[in-house]
């Protein structure tokens, strides 16, 4: 019996290494969107430009320091050497949530604190996303029995990714983090804008 | 002779009865004189108060203290019984600093009231909430909310509409 | 002779032989003067886009470097070894929300970005990149640019003020105390410097550190005045407000300081700024001691190219110092530091300039 | 001039508390004149729930208040319950307890250098320290699967046993901790800036510290010879060799040395622990067990009763965390669960000392002495 550990570091997509400098630049995925926009809406111009914009933003998830809970410890772990939270150029970790774009609601929230979680968020510039991590910001997890911790962070502030475990494994962390920006992707804020009708 | 009853012998008329914890002496103080008496335990020698417990038997309330001397390397355990309608008893946060935060705790989830103690508020508990959690009667179906306040106190209710989200 | 990017331009337009039918053209309306202001607006705009472009190159280098310290990787994914990365947080970077708090005083928070970006970009003006590279050589150059830098506080005490903010107050409090009493060291120190050149120009002093004694060692003012090297090194570092002398910000004690209520734009104009600072500040380092745009002539390329590499090699280099002392030490304390500045540093620099100007007044040097 | 003076609000929201911890400041400019320390913003109830659950269903409870040692607190509860219910251990049971707890000891402690010297500014230590927690990490993952909320510890033994290869894996990792160690002093022990942020820094004399309740590598730094390992011993301490860490210079800097001294020793115990390792049972077959059934691979289920009902009475047992004394008050009242589990947390009383040794400095002293003293939020508002 021996430990399955993965390394993070080392998963790569199963397609071939870019070599040639226009592989590389395919690979970064800026023309495939700007391509597969071309794609689906045709030469509207907007539409680029909103594709060109996710891009900007889920490259650049700067997530705010809050660490709540036990989650924190693992939020520290991959943002460390082993996993590396910054290939995905997310180490800019801000002290101030106004300079912040992502929050991670990594461990319980009790009663006591919700208000403050609550007021964090508000605090956040637009556009603004926000990764529930653990059992216990999910629903309450072990401690849902327990009469002073909330019931699920998304009671007070919306949710757009949930990673479950206790606390999640920074692998799992990872995926989350990938959902959001697949979720980013699909986001159409010069639709919101009315730009691209 | 162990230390539970070296304090007997001391302070008669403050020890109600002597025995053992498992493996640690154990004496059971009248609730009037706990001041004295942890005094007395301070003159000898038991330097470090490692814990005080409150525990609700539904027909009393227990206060536990347990002593620890680095110079003597030996415990005592001191216990307290009061009754279970208005819980009190001295406060000894002025021979143990830890004191201070433990019967703040105490008094927080267990409701014991610590009489001369210098700050006595709840602790880990928002300051207004209802009941005393590690009581046997505390209610667990009303769910109690807070709120933050202008200045970033607290405020607990058990209307969480300005909290929730309207869904 | 050619002294300044302008007359270079207008000595290339006249190689290729367009000057003067240009010039002509313009002298028929008897408007000679727009010429060379359409010139001089051009040259701004290159130096205006490269030094947004390094700005950005630096943003990226920091946080590979910091990543290759601590045996990571570093961006990755954003561009060919996350090189996209600055472009992808400017893109985000402009379309956040704007946030004014409340309470804030509405005029003040706008304007203090402002005040501390211009400077940041005006510091640029007397920097010779190379031999005849540069804006204008202004004959108080050094002064200009020591004076301009202390502008800085400004901005910051302002943007402590509006913000409304107690971290932000104190954290520009604290700047302003740290650039107050690093300023002194710093100018003193190049004091000795211009005393020994007899000029304030900055071309003069890049002039007066050419050739080499002995065909060896280079005539860098760092081997002349190595105490003044070192004190306006730890000044600057100090001037740049970065570790171990980042009190403005002190992530750990003051959330993000004097800027932790700006976000969007504002905050990037800082982020900006403070950029832009450490390459024009790691930019008066070379021209003052590390001998500016001189180097080993070599044969067919023109000087203006080769003085542009080695003033970018060695601005480079003390860029890379300054990035690799952050990844290494703590913070001091900011009491420590005012101490270091007023006991040490300003006692010394003040020795420094005695000891150089008795020996210029005895004709040893 | 007229001045007046600064109140501050530190948290729970801020870099450097370590969680959800608030400090109410009042400060003279820079300088603190009054710190109030409001906490409960991770208050969870976890000694309601301890009444509850079942005995055997506390113990993940514990992995979730000490969140960086859950092995010593799976280790203070069981202990407890063992001695409450008159348990005996094998032997091999204790020696793979003592070894998971000291591997714990030094994860713990790498994160406490890693976080402190995060909080100082400098941020390389900490990806060193993480690098070989995460070594440590791949360990316990071998052992129980989990990185962090290990839940290993049964009453009466262990869950699993050693899976093969563990022993060569651990000695590796000895060895190579061994010349990190060195590393980690190379870079920050000898660091100009770093002794001028720590010396004579959060000072705390060793009466006052007993009376202000610190306990652990904390009380060790205030030159107190104690250790519960060599006080009270308790498991194998006994047999093994290994000294309590002590500095008397009663500051920050002592402190953090006591903590570095205590991961070298901890690596010794642990060396002794591996070449010693005995064979035998991983749980008691003693009382509640049924006849052991070797060779299965769930064998806790069938070892030891899921239901299970220690007699009347009521126990309080501590042990030495990797922060201080961690104790647990068990009350039985003959029903499977327990009366009332009462936990004394070390991070708790050692806080109760924090405004003591920070009055008049400044806010980075207080970041200092707040980081050296080794708290995890957990712990404290349980």
């Amino acid at each position: 019996m021996d430990s399955v550990t993965i390394d993070t570091t080392k998963i790569k997509p199963a397609k071939k290494k870019p070599e040639t400098a226009l592989e590389k630049l395919n690979d970064t995925g800026l023309i495939n969107t700007l391509l597969a926009a071309r794609e689906r809406e045709g030469m509207i111009l907007f539409s680029t430009v909103d594709q060109f914009i996710n891009w900007g933003r889920f490259s650049s998830l700067w997530p705010v320091t809050s660490g709540l809970a036990c989650c924190a410890i693992e939020m520290m772990a991959v943002t460390m050497a082993h996993h590396d939270l910054a290939r995905f150029g997310m180490e800019a970790f801000r002290a101030s949530p106004r300079q912040a774009d992502l929050m991670f609601v990594a461990g319980t929230v009790t009663k006591r604190m919700a208000p403050r979680v609550k007021q964090l968020y508000e605090m956040m510039a637009e556009p603004k996303w926000v990764i529930s991590i653990g059992s216990c910001a999910n629903t309450g997890g072990p401690y849902i029995e327990s009469y002073s911790v909330l019931k699920g962070v998304d009671n007070i502030i919306p949710v757009d990714v949930y990673v479950p475990g206790c606390p999640p494994r920074p692998e799992a962390w990872l995926y989350g983090i990938i959902q959001l920006r697949e979720k980013i992707k699909s986001q159409g804020y010069g639709a919101k804008w009315g730009l691209n009708k | 002779m162990n230390a539970a009853e070296e304090l007997k012998q001391a302070m008669p008329a403050a020890v109600v009865s002597t025995g053992m914890l498992i493996d640690k002496p154990l004496a059971i103080i009248k609730k009037e004189e706990i001041l004295k008496a942890a005094g007395k335990v301070k003159e000898m020698g038991f330097d470090n108060l490692s814990v005080i417990t409150g525990i609700d038997y539904r027909d009393r309330f227990e206060v536990i203290y347990n002593f620890f001397s680095y110079k003597k390397k030996e415990n005592l355990v001191l216990k307290v019984v009061l009754d279970h309608e208005a819980p009190s008893v001295d406060s000894v946060a002025s021979i143990w600093k830890v004191a201070d935060w433990l019967e703040r705790e105490t008094y927080d989830l267990v409701g014991i009231k610590f009489t001369g103690h210098p700050n006595l508020v709840r602790i880990l508990l928002p300051d207004g909430w209802n009941g005393h959690p590690l009581r046997k009667d505390y209610d667990m179906e009303t769910e109690q909310f807070v709120t933050m306040g202008e200045d970033g106190e607290d405020i607990v209710s058990t209307d969480g509409s300005n909290l929730l989200r309207r869904r | 002779m050619i002294a300044n990017a302008y007359e270079l331009v207008v000595y290339i337009l006249s190689a290729i032989g367009i000057y003067d039918p240009i010039n002509g053209f313009f002298q028929n309306y008897g408007m000679e003067y727009l010429l060379r202001i359409i010139i001089i607006v051009v040259e701004i705009v290159v130096l205006l886009v490269f030094v947004l472009l390094t700005v950005m190159f630096l943003s990226w280098l920091e946080r590979k470097m910091f990543a290759w310290v601590q045996s990571r990787y570093g961006p990755m994914i954003t561009g060919p070894h996350g090189l996209f990365q600055p472009i992808a947080d400017g893109i985000k970077l402009v379309g956040k929300e704007d946030i004014i708090p409340a309470g804030a005083d509405r005029w003040i928070f706008t304007l203090a970005p402002f005040i501390i970006f211009v400077p940041a970009l005006l510091v640029f003006i007397p920097l010779p990149f190379g031999d005849s590279l540069i804006i204008s050589d202004l004959r108080i150059g050094l002064l200009y640019i020591i004076a301009i830098s202390a502008l800085s506080p400004v901005s910051i005490l302002l943007a402590g003020w509006a913000s409304n903010n107690k971290y932000s107050l104190m954290g520009a409090m604290r700047a302003v105390a740290q650039d107050i009493s690093y300023t002194i060291p710093l100018a003193l120190a190049a004091i000795a410097v211009v005393l020994y050149v007899g000029s304030l120009s900055t071309v003069d002093i890049v002039r007066a550190q050419e050739g080499t004694w002995f065909d060896i060692i280079p005539r860098w003012f760092i081997f002349v005045q190595p105490l003044a090297f070192i004190l306006f090194l730890i000044a600057s570092i100090a001037e740049m407000g970065r570790i171990p002398f980042d009190f403005q910000e002190s992530e750990q004690e003051l959330v993000a300081g004097f800027y932790t209520e700006y976000s969007g734009m504002k905050f990037a104009m800082y982020f900006l700024g403070e950029y832009a600072h450490m390459f024009a500040v790691s930019g008066v380092i070379v021209t003052v001691f590390l001998g500016g745009w001189t180097g080993p002539v070599l044969p067919f390329i023109p000087v203006q190219i080769t003085s542009l590499v080695y003033f970018i090699i060695k601005t480079y280099a003390v860029i890379f110092f300054a990035m690799w002392l952050r990844d290494t030490v703590p913070r001091m304390r900011i009491d420590q530091l005012l101490n270091l500045g007023w006991k040490i540093m300003i006692p010394l620099a003040l020795l420094n300039l005695l000891v150089t100007s008795f020996l210029l007044t005895a004709g040893v040097v | 001039m007229e001045t007046d003076e600064l109140l501050l609000n530190m948290g729970p929201v801020h870099p450097a508390t370590h969680g959800v911890l608030r400090f109410k400041l009042r400060m003279d400019g820079e300088i603190i004149r009054d710190c109030e320390i409001v906490m409960g913003y991770l208050h969870r109830g976890t000694e309601k729930l301890g009444e509850m659950k079942t005995y055997l269903q506390f113990i993940p409870y514990t992995d979730r208040l000490d969140y960086l040692s859950a092995m010593p607190n799976n280790y203070a509860y069981v202990k407890a319950v063992e001695e409450l219910a008159d348990i005996e251990v094998p032997l091999r049971a204790e020696y793979i307890r003592v070894l998971t707890l000291e591997l714990n000891r030094i994860i713990n402690h790498l994160v406490f250098m890693g976080s402190l010297i995060l909080d100082l500014g400098a941020n390389t230590a900490i990806m060193w320290g993480f690098r070989e927690r995460e070594k440590a990490l791949q360990l316990y993952e071998m052992l129980c699967g989990a990185r962090m909320t290990f839940s290993y510890m049964r009453i009466g033994g262990v869950r699993e046993d050693l899976p093969e290869g563990f022993i060569p894996k651990l000695n590796d990792f000895i060895k190579d901790m061994e010349k990190r160690i060195v590393d980690y002093e190379q870079l920050i022990n000898g660091n100009e800036i770093f002794l001028l942020r720590m010396k004579n820094i959060g000072v705390i004399n060793a009466d006052e510290a007993i009376n202000y309740g610190m306990t652990g590598p904390s009380l060790r730094g205030s030159g107190v010879n104690y250790d519960i390992r060599k006080l009270e011993p308790y498991s194998i301490y006994p047999d093994i060799d290994f000294k309590a860490c002590v500095r008397k210079e009663c500051d920050s800097y002592a402190r953090y040395l006591v903590r570095m001294d205590e991961m070298k020793e901890s690596l010794h115990i642990l060396r002794q622990v591996a070449d010693t390792m005995p064979a035998g049972d991983i749980i008691t077959t003693q009382k509640y067990g049924i006849a052991p059934m070797t060779g299965a691979p769930s064998a806790v289920m069938t070892y030891f009763p899921r239901i299970f009902t220690p007699p009347v009475g009521e126990v309080y047992t501590r042990t030495e965390a990797p922060k201080g004394e961690l104790g647990f008050y068990v009350v039985s009242d003959g029903t499977t669960k327990p009366y009332r589990v009462k936990i004394r947390s070390p991070s708790f009383c050692n806080l109760v000392a924090l405004p003591k040794m920070i009055v008049g400095l400044k806010i980075p002293d207080l970041i200092a002495a707040f980081g050296t003293i080794d708290i995890v939020l957990g712990d404290v508002d349980r």
